[in-house]
């Protein structure tokens, strides 16, 4: 991340969203515009995890 | 007859209740819901709504008297307190005519008389004994005293105070909480002469200081006196009026002692202590997922210690339900709750204080933006502001605001504490022009480090 | 002697111009901003704060006159225009001067004076050649007559309606869009007879239908007429009044026609066209990043199509200052801007109408939350209502409102639709009671499918 600067990684409701079933945003890839993480890629992560 | 059986027996109907009630039925569970008075309780006949209706009257007084502020030539003759009771009635009734009809629609079995909870899962009603999968306590609570002074006469509580057939010209204000102040603003609205006795240091002491400061600076521009961090002594009264005592020796003399001192968890003489339900300090004991310490029996609303209002009673109560019917719902974040005082000027918060906060996290950021900037406060010549807590590197925490009307822009403020929004993630979605709004979208734009129409 | 070239040469200081100013001096860059009459433009001066100071003077003016239904004794003798007007700039004066303020603090080059675009980046002053890296175009909007229609006497703009010395009996309103309703619900509170002329089927035809219903049902119970899908066809006046023809055949007499068809870009006579700037109806033509087809020069606010809001300029002013900063900001999507009306009841939306939603998605869903289950609108007797459109399987793409004071709700519903939000996210976070923003939440609760106060 830039330097002092706060990146969203994904809107807020969804940030909660993944905060509430576990999912670390971090380790997701964004398909949204910008790279933003959406509720489906959150979704798609708990549905398929990926191996450590 | 009616089935003395459910999936579901809930002792109260007020606003806990009839939220678990309609929740519960909406989930497919059978439902009885016990009520002695009337379904709506506290908040809808004695409480939220009364109060609100005597505050919009109050409003209206007030820009009749004002209006020439704005160019208008309107006068103000006085109260006519019976009209406003038939008009605070009117719409007391309208919305428990709808509470009925939903209870009905909802299919939800009401029992009308007392209930006494007996163990293990049972609410007996004169002598009938309603047995429930699961039981919920839901009997709310109820205007409390100081020892040593009695209810009567001439010292009243909100309950006699919502039902006044006059304007008291003198009135003492025993407690400067959210109670106390509403009606302290009620009454000033409509020409009283009224003091505020506070034993905290300061008006409204659950919120920010910030909050505090506003409104003692808005209530001494209004002329309501106020006497914070002095405790009362005693009270007595005669035919023609009431004697407040305060322990610095000062001696108040009124036409009315309104004691708003908290209020009181309704719990004893419904057989929880008898059948072994525990009670600590007056308020039932439950977990963070509202069960009592008896399997299934749960318990919400005032009786549940915290905050006491009617949304959290919702919350509660639409929690236990959805817990029963085995959806797992998420603990509720008691901080995440709106908080909103409805004197003039309105006072609104979500999430911590500054001082809570700083508990929390150590250091803060925090922002205040004034109402003095924000158009349309300018507008409605209100006086004000917003006062933000940020965690450090973190999300808003925070949130309270002070000035009329801000208690709208609490809907706003609670979606960004309770999905944890950075400034950041608000700045981008410029507010409305000119709306109070704009005011806590220039907060935000300000702790993003983009401020628009900040004063330095 | 002030510097002639910057960073930056913005030219008109309205909304759009002086965010655009402020931004880009935030973020470094040296700023030379032409305004050839008052910082703060239309908005401020002739638009948003001055009719929402009549709004408001509207909104006393009601209460005095219906006191009596709250069981206040007040009374309204008439209305002071003078009184209204001081009221009015006294507002306007205060905010004038915060932002004069502002430009000082923000160490923005004022230059007084007309300027003309000289191609490639300049702006030219009285002889003097500002030059800039960049150059943004920001003149803003005025209002537009029919043909044959000339403006003039009886037949005034909202620019002579702003100013009047006295409420005229009986007044046409040209037009039922934003700035014709407004108007509308002023002179409807001052005691006017208030008849709307619009050729489109219904009042405030941008908004999603259910607000045109509510709308006209709310302005025929306050006796405000209203004539729609009719085309304006002439108008005489004399020293007594004017006289307003139109397709239907109907004749209507009145003191006053304010038009309020609309409001056209300012583009011509500032060098524009001249210097090689492509001008589409008027509109300076610019892609989704405000670039203009010449390097380097941007137009933000009213010159640029779409909504012609203030904060639409401020917006679309910050993001371009942010763009020549470097920062790269994320297209505006221009659903996302709120929209407020602000008669009497308010019209508020954010998102998609219904219909426009149907057109992008194919099949939506709606829901409808009636203000009559709202504790605090049946407090302030007001009706109307809240309408969701949700995407199928998507999240919520419009929210449309109707009531008194629902402006302020769009604060919530600015987040919810901005940020994506699914019913589903909200519904856990049960609103302040008693408030307006509950009957949001009630309508996320019911689209969540898990009504609480909802009546089938
Ligand atoms: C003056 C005042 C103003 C307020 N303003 C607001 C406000 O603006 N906003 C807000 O959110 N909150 C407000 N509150 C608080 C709000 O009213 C309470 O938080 C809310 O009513 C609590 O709901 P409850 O269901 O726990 O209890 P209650 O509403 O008190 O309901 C309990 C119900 O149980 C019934 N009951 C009790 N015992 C028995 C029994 N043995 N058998 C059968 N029935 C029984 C009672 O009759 C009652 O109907 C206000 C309170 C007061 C007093
Ligand atoms: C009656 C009315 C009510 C309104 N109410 C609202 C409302 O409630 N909310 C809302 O969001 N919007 C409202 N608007 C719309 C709002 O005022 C405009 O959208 C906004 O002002 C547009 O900003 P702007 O910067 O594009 O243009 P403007 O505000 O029009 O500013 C343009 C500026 O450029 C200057 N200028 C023009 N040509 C030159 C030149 N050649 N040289 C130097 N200076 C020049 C002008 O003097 C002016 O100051 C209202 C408008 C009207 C008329």
């Amino acid at each position: 991340a830039p330097q002092g600067g706060y990146v969203p990684l994904a809107k807020p409701p969804v940030r909660k969203l993944a905060k509430d079933l576990g999912v670390d945003l971090r380790a997701l890839t964004g398909s949204g515009p910008g790279g933003v993480i959406t509720r489906e890629d959150v979704e798609a992560s708990l549905a398929a995890p990926v191996a450590e | 007859m009616t089935d003395t059986s459910a999936d579901l027996v809930i002792l109260g109907g007020g606003s806990g209740g009839y939220a678990c009630a309609f929740r519960a039925a909406e989930l497919g569970l059978s439902v009885i819901l016990v009520e002695k008075d009337k379904l709506g309780g506290t908040c809808l006949h004695r409480g939220c709504i009364p109060t609100k209706a005597l505050l919009h009257s109050a409003e209206v007084a007030d820009n009749a008297r004002e209006g020439e502020q704005f160019g208008v030539k309107s006068s103000l003759a006085g109260i006519d307190m019976a009209g406003v009771n038939s008009y605070k009635d009117g719409v007391i009734s309208r919305l428990y005519k709808g509470l009925q009809g939903l209870a009905k629609a909802n299919k939800v079995t009401m029992v009308q008389g007392a209930g006494t909870f007996v163990g293990p899962n049972a609410v007996e009603v004169d002598g009938v004994k309603y047995t429930g999968k699961n039981v919920v306590l839901a009997t709310g609570s109820y205007a409390r005293s100081l020892p040593g002074l009695e209810i009567g006469g001439r010292v009243i509580t909100s309950d006699q105070a919502l039902n006044l057939d006059h304007v008291p010209e003198k009135v003492v204000v025993l407690g400067g909480g959210v109670i106390g102040v509403e009606f302290a603003s009620v009454w000033a609205s409509f020409g009283a002469d009224v003091t505020i006795v506070e034993a905290l240091p300061r008006l409204v002491p659950a919120e920010d200081e910030y909050a505090s400061k506003q409104l003692e600076r808005a209530f001494r521009r209004r002329g309501i006196k106020f006497k914070t961090g002095v405790k009362f002594t005693g009270a007595t009264q005669s035919d023609t009026g009431v004697s407040v005592s305060l322990e610095n020796g000062d001696v108040l003399d009124a036409d009315l002692l309104l004691v708003a001192v908290g209020r009181g968890p309704n719990s004893a003489g419904h057989g929880y202590e008898e059948a072994g339900i525990e009670i600590d300090r007056g308020f039932v004991t439950t977990d963070e997922r509202l069960r009592t310490n008896l399997p299934d029996v749960y318990a919400v609303g005032d009786i549940v210690r915290g905050l006491q209002l009617a949304h959290r009673g919702f919350q509660q109560g639409i929690f236990v339900a959805e817990e029963i019917a085995g959806q797992n719902p998420k603990v509720i974040d008691e901080a995440g709750i709106p908080r909103v005082t409805y004197c003039k000027p309105e006072v609104a918060s979500v999430g911590l204080s500054e001082a809570a906060a700083k508990e929390k996290y150590g250091s803060v950021e925090t922002f205040v933006y004034d109402l003095a900037g924000n158009g349309k406060s300018q507008i409605l010549k209100t006086a004000g502001g917003i006062k933000l807590v940020k965690a450090p590197e973190g999300p808003v925490v925070g949130v309270t605001m002070v000035g009329e009307r801000v208690g709208e822009l609490i809907g706003e403020a609670q979606l960004i504490y309770g999905w944890e929004a950075y400034p950041e993630d608000v700045a981008p979605l410029i507010h409305a022009h000119p709306t109070q709004t704009e005011a806590l979208g220039e907060a935000f734009l300000a702790l993003a480090g983009k401020p628009l129409h900040v004063h330095g």
